[in-house]
């Protein structure tokens, strides 16, 4: 029983409990429990399908353990734990809670062997992630969280139809690979297929990521920037593997949102570009589906949400320190923050898949196999967004931050659970860059691949020198454009501009029509009424009591229409 | 009243005997001839009725007083029912007279028929007269502020 | 015959049951005018109508599986003898029928006291056992002149039971007048048909002129014989353009009158009617099918709405849930109509629940009359915060007339709209949908008048008797209980639908 | 930008105090011809080792130097162009939609700008 004890369990336990803890360290602390906890669970959990049941009817299995599930599920812990960490000072229940309960949701999906299951957990994500954006207390906060959970909710919803009409293809709710289904054009793939897509932030869908991450609290953000987008590649990697539009898909994904972090002022919003640009590779390694891209995706969503939570952790830390995370208010704060300047840098040379750094031997697994499987302008791109990736999240964010024109601001290093947080992750993602056997034997496949070549070192470090080179050149010439305290269109202008104004004119247009038609109904309604009540009122014909001799009338008329028609016919 | 119409009297109280007989003789050979129950009954009623139109309501009330009347009316029912319920109670289906003889089915016929017609012969001369005393001693029309 | 043959095995208390049904009514008639005694007319009622209430249950029980129970009368095999032929559909209508008696007389045991002059009470209640006899013997015969019988059973002592509302308004001899006149016809009409059937086949059991109806074909007779039955019948039931007797009828009759006749009379009817239109003529006669075509959509529409208008704007309440219960005979010869199993249940279903929740509403405007004296609105003002249980009942069971979700009614308005579906009849859907729309605004004025105005200051009004009460809440309940156990009614329902689809078949010995 | 005692580097963290060589031109200059140097040399590099890689494209001698330089010049001038459309005010959905109040105090010794 204890080595099938659901560990998402654990979490819910755990936010049942937590708010019973009086609030200071040691409620802090024992929430580092849960995560420990969870993750032994996982480590020792045996392979296989445990806890199934019927539900109404319907074969659930709450726990379906295989490599694929574990990799996400020790990531998901391992986050946990951090975020966790760097989240110690946090006083507020219900950020506390709603942490507990969106790791536990995420981690219980990672595990859902089937639909149904899938669909309680995607929702629980949903809710209670939300509550992360709202405790930032403000009114853009406010409605930028409803936005987020309006299309979250839209992809739980969007994905229960998916399920409701997969299962009467099918006659189960298995969740297991869906390609073939895919391919065929079955309606209820494709619906899981855009909730699934809606999660995982696909071009067009994407703009809930960059709106709601800069809008949640400091600690929120690292929480939210863990889970919900890799349990989508997760669930892709489960659902999809394969599918060849994925690719194209993940190609578009890595390459626009870059051109929009060079851009963009607010640098959460550019490290949420930069992970949409992740999630675009992991993407690809699922469309492509042969067992390297599948390994490069599992080890790319565990690099990656390392060295992405390192980076909203130090930018996380900044904005603490000085309440703004704008690159044109900042500058020059290595001076009193070197500590955190050199753990951004770290986070920096991992998403750029420096050599050393964890970026590099997961990203490559994705980029080898769609060469080996020939998809030259797919590789092409993906090479280019690793350059673009490199130049607005390896140097803009430090460059801007901390050196850059000096900004006056002179803020205390990050507290100690903060530089804590960060040294642990900075410290995994520097020991899996340099030793990535612990992490490839995680990899749901075995791995025969080997990152650290002359070639792939030396091609690698022309790369990504070239683009600082290109950096510099364009810095020193005053081609690079400036910081600007601005945002810039995204897709969320339809909904969020275009929409309302569209809205707009149609109600006042319909309304002046409702206006009159109304006072056109009242009149005719008023007239009906009053005809009707000629007819029908107590005084009128049809309710009178009728003489005896009418209604034998009526029925010498029924008889004879009767009889006629019958012989009529 | 009583002084008036002496033929008519006399004559009325020589045919009353005599349709009373008829009124038995229908009703006993009902299950012979043409004849039974309801014949019977109705006849018979009209014995009473010519009695009620020739000597008055009051006399023929207090020959057939009404309460008789009623009594009679479901008493003829419950002796037809009865006779239904009795070859119930014997094990046999209801108003399946061959319970009455089981082993000669055809008197057990006669029984029943017999009573069955008594019964139907009474209800409808309960029932006829009933009906004459009700019309016979209506009361005066409603008055107006009665509506 | 098969007393010379056979010996005869003693047939037992169960072999008896479907006879019984009417037997113990109609023997508890004359017990009660032979005895005479008023305090013992109402117990003798009451023991007959509850032990015909278990009958009816125990045969439902019996024939739930889609059998038939046939009990041969004097022994007598059909289709010479007279058969008492027991299935799911006359089962069910039985029970209601039987069920509605019970609960009627403890009411009536209060509200007779109040609106009936103390020398009528044994005839009152002996006159209620035969109407009562007289409407499950019409359902329970195999024998279409049984029918015929037991009809005029019925509807004699019905006219007796309607006329004795004059003590209360004196209309209600008029009424009860109209009412004979238009029964009267309405029995001849059928007879006459009965009188060309039996002339065209040379029998009179239903089973048996299914088969010879099958067999032979129609001919000139049949097809006259079908449309005085129907026509006659339709009278009965109170099909559109012949409903006029019944407003009459039902608002100037006795409060306890008025619920048991709402309840059952028009329900044993439609009963006959489906009887004679599925069972004893095929169903798929071209003749009958124009005839519900072209007679019963049309009228029945127009029963819906034409009435449902004049329920609108009525000011008599009684009145209003007469015209009310014309529109939902409407919808219940709409399911005859659409010839398919959903629409044949749904009637079925909502015979059962309308006589529920009608019962229940005239029950509770009787009560309130105790102490307004009329069921006009002006004198109910504000007497459901008076008589806050009488309301309550009102309540639940005007929300079940309008067909509100978790209601008895609108289980059988869901199973009739599907079957116009079935029938890809969306117009007709539609038409069931909007015409349950006026339903929401003549229930809604009765619970305006009911709890919206204020009281008379001067009204004596106080909680109904307990007598009165629990019948009362009985049947709302059940108006409730059927919205959500549809086991019991639509279950049965679907089953006596398929046999009644069968057609002559279905009648097979 | 007054000087206050938060300025004073003698406050600042020793790493933070090492770190200030980068304050002078001069030294920033002396990074910047270093990276030069190592961009030649990495470029050079390219001639001295056997290439294993799967394209024909990629044995072009600094095939990824180039492809980096110049694409991450195209991708500055293409975003550049792109703010030319895309910017707008910061009040631009709603006034206060970008970080309509500072960061919530929440007890910690926080330093702002105005200290």
């Amino acid at each position: 029983m204890i080595d099938t004890f659901p560990p998402f369990l654990i979490f819910f336990i755990g936010a049942a409990i937590l708010p019973l803890i009086p609030q200071g360290n040691l409620r802090s602390a024992i929430s580092l429990i849960f995560p420990v906890i969870s993750a032994w669970l996982i480590w020792t959990m045996p392979e296989g399908l445990h806890l199934s049941m019927a539900f109404v009817g319907l074969d659930i299995t709450l726990l379906r353990v295989d490599k694929l599930a574990t990799i996400f599920g020790l990531i998901f812990s391992l986050a946990a734990f951090l975020s966790l960490l760097y989240a110690w000072h946090v006083r507020d229940t219900v950020q506390q809670v709603a942490a507990l309960l969106y790791a536990g949701s995420a981690i219980g999906a990672v595990f859902a062997g089937d639909l149904i299951t899938l669909f309680f957990f995607w929702e629980g994500t949903a809710i209670a992630s939300v509550f992360l954006i709202w405790a930032r207390g403000t009114e853009g906060a406010y409605h930028t969280g409803m936005r987020y959970l309006i299309m979250q909710i839209a992809s739980g919803v969007i994905l229960i139809a998916g399920a409701a009409l997969y299962f009467r293809t099918t006659g189960n709710v298995e969740f297991t690979s869906m390609s073939d289904l895919f391919a065929a054009g079955d309606i209820g793939t494709i619906l899981i297929f855009f909730a699934f897509g809606i999660k995982c932030a696909f071009p067009l869908l994407h703009n809930w990521l960059q709106d709601s991450y800069p809008a949640a609290t400091i600690t929120g953000t690292v929480i939210l920037s863990s889970f919900t987008t890799k349990l989508a590649v997760y669930s892709l990697a489960r659902g999809f593997p394969g599918t060849e539009i994925l690719i194209y898909i993940g190609a578009v994904m890595t390459l626009f949102p870059i051109f929009y972090a060079v851009i963009e002022n607010d640098l959460r919003r550019v490290l949420a570009y930069s992970l949409n640009n992740q999630l675009g590779f992991m993407v690809v390694g699922v469309g492509i589906g042969t067992e390297l891209a599948l390994n490069g995706t599992a080890a790319h969503a565990f690099a990656h949400i390392l060295y992405k939570s390192l980076l909203f952790m130090s930018v996380g830390a900044v904005l603490f320190r000085t309440g703004t995370a704008k690159g044109s208010e900042l500058g020059g704060l290595y001076k009193t923050m070197p500590l955190t300047m050199i753990f951004c840098v770290v986070g920096a040379a991992s998403i750029s898949a420096f050599p050393l750094f964890s970026g590099f031997i997961s990203k490559s697994l994705i980029l080898s196999a769609a060469a080996h499987d020939h998809y030259y302008v797919i590789w092409a791109i993906l090479l280019f967004a690793s350059a673009g990736v490199f130049h607005h999240s390896g140097i803009k964010i430090p460059y801007f931050v901390f050196f850059a024109h000096d900004s006056g601001l002179r803020p205390k290093e990050a507290p100690w659970n903060m530089l804590l947080a960060m040294g642990l992750t900075a410290f995994l993602c520097i020991a899996i860059g340099a030793y990535p056997a612990p992490l490839y034997s995680l990899l749901p496949y075995d791995v025969d691949y080997v990152p650290y070549t002359t070639t792939h070192v030396i091609t690698q470090l022309q790369l990504l020198f070239f683009s600082a080179l290109a950096f510099t050149v364009l810095m020193r010439t005053g081609i690079y454009p400036p910081e600007l305290k601005s945002i810039n269109l995204d897709t969320d202008w339809t909904y969020r501009k275009a929409g309302p104004s569209v809205i707009h004119w149609f109600s006042w247009v319909i309304g002046s029509f409702y206006t009159w038609l109304t006072k056109l109904m009242s009149k005719t309604t008023e007239r009906t009424i009053k005809r009707l009540y000629r007819s029908h009122g107590p005084e009128g014909q049809m309710a009178r009591s009728w003489p005896t001799g009418a209604m034998v009338l009526s029925i010498a008329v029924l008889l004879g229409a009767t009889l006629f028609i019958n012989f009529l016919v | 009243m009583h002084h008036h119409h002496l033929i008519l009297r006399v004559v009325t109280k020589m045919l009353v005997g005599a349709i009373m007989l008829f009124a038995f003789y229908v009703q006993f050979h009902g299950d012979f001839s043409p004849g039974g129950g309801f014949q019977a009954g109705v006849i018979m009623a009209v014995a009473f009725i010519i009695y009620g139109i020739v000597f008055g309501l009051d006399k023929a009330e207090q020959v057939f007083p009404p309460w008789l009347v009623h009594k009679l009316v479901a008493l003829g029912v419950l002796l037809y029912a009865g006779v239904g319920v009795v070859s119930m109670l014997l094990g046999y289906n209801y108003l399946d007279y061959d319970a009455f003889s089981p082993h000669h089915p055809s008197h057990g016929q006669h029984w029943g028929i017999l009573l069955v017609e008594l019964g139907v012969g009474i209800t409808v001369t309960g029932v006829m007269v009933a009906i004459y005393y009700a019309f016979a001693g209506r009361p005066p029309p409603m008055k107006d502020e009665d509506w | 015959m098969a007393a010379e043959e056979t010996h005869h095995v003693a047939k037992t208390f169960m072999d008896h049951l479907p006879v019984l049904q009417v037997v113990i009514p109609l023997f508890a008639a004359p017990i009660i005018v032979f005895i005479g005694k008023r305090s013992l007319a109402w117990p003798i009622a009451f023991a007959a109508s509850a032990a015909a209430f278990v009958i009816s249950c125990i045969l439902l029980i019996q024939v739930l599986d889609g059998g038939f129970i046939s009990y041969h009368v004097g022994g007598w095999a059909p289709p010479l003898g007279i058969e008492y032929r027991i299935d799911a559909a006359n089962a069910l209508v039985l029970a209601l029928i039987s069920g509605i008696g019970t609960v009627v007389l403890p009411y009536a045991y209060e509200s007779v006291k109040a609106e009936i002059p103390k020398k009528n009470h044994t005839l009152f209640y002996a006159c209620f056992m035969l109407c009562f006899t007289g409407l499950l013997g019409m359902v329970a015969t195999g024998d279409a002149f049984n029918v015929f019988v037991f009809l005029e059973i019925s509807s004699l002592s019905t006219y007796v039971l309607v006329a004795q509302g004059a003590n209360h308004n004196k209309r209600a001899l008029t009424a009860a007048y109209d009412y004979l006149i238009m029964g009267t016809i309405g029995a001849t009409f059928f007879i006459i048909g009965l009188a060309m059937l039996y002339m065209a086949t040379g029998t009179l059991n239903m089973a048996d002129l299914a088969d010879r109806i099958a067999d032979e074909g129609t001919n000139r007779t049949i097809r006259a014989a079908f449309a005085f039955i129907v026509v006659g019948m339709g009278l009965k039931v109170a099909i559109y353009p012949l409903h006029h007797w019944l407003p009459n009828a039902y608002t100037f009759a006795p409060s306890a009158v008025s619920v048991f006749l709402a309840a059952t009379a028009t329900k044993a009817a439609i009963y006959v009617l489906l009887r004679f239109m599925f069972s004893v003529f095929n169903p798929s006669f071209v003749f009958e099918e124009w005839t519900l075509y072209i007679v019963f959509i049309p009228f029945s529409l127009l029963a819906m709405f034409a009435a449902s208008f004049v329920a609108v704007f009525q000011t008599n309440i009684k009145r209003m849930l007469a015209y009310s219960s014309i529109a939902q005979i409407g919808y219940m010869l709409l399911g005859i109509a659409m010839l398919n199993a959903t629409g044949l249940s749904a009637t079925l279903v909502h015979l059962v629940n309308h006589g529920v929740t009608k019962a229940a509403l005239f029950m509770g405007v009787g009560a309130m009359m105790l102490y307004s004296g009329s069921a006009f609105f002006n004198n109910l003002n504000g007497l459901g915060r008076k008589m806050p249980l009488t309301g309550a009942a009102m309540v639940a069971s005007g929300l079940s007339l309008i067909g509100v979700p978790g209601t008895a009614g609108f289980i059988s308005k869901w199973v009739l709209v599907q079957a116009a579906f079935e029938n890809g009849w969306w117009i007709i859907a539609i038409a069931i949908m909007l015409s349950s729309l006026l339903a929401v605004i003549y229930v809604w004025r009765m619970f305006e008048v009911l709890y919206l105005t204020a009281p008379d200051p001067q009204s004596t009004a106080k909680e109904a008797p307990l007598a009165m009460l629990v019948p009362m809440w009985v049947l709302a309940i059940a108006c409730i209980w059927f919205g959500f156990d549809t086991e019991l009614t639509l279950g049965s329902a679907r089953v006596a639908a398929d046999g009644l689809l069968a057609g002559s078949a279905g009648m097979a010995h | 930008m007054a000087k206050t005692p938060k300025d004073d580097p003698a406050n600042y963290p020793a790493l933070g105090r090492w770190l200030m060589f980068l304050d002078k031109k001069k030294n920033v200059d002396r990074i910047v011809y270093g990276l030069y140097a190592l961009c030649t040399a990495l470029f050079l590099a390219d001639f001295l080792y056997y290439k294993k890689v799967y394209l024909d494209l990629e044995k072009f001698p600094g095939f990824y130097a180039l492809y980096g330089f110049f694409m991450c010049a195209a991708l500055v001038v293409c975003a550049k162009l792109m703010r030319r459309y895309l910017m707008r005010s910061e009040d631009y959905y709603a006034p206060h939609d970008v970080e309509a109040e500072e960061y919530p105090e929440d007890g910690l010794d926080r330093e702002s700008v105005n200290d």
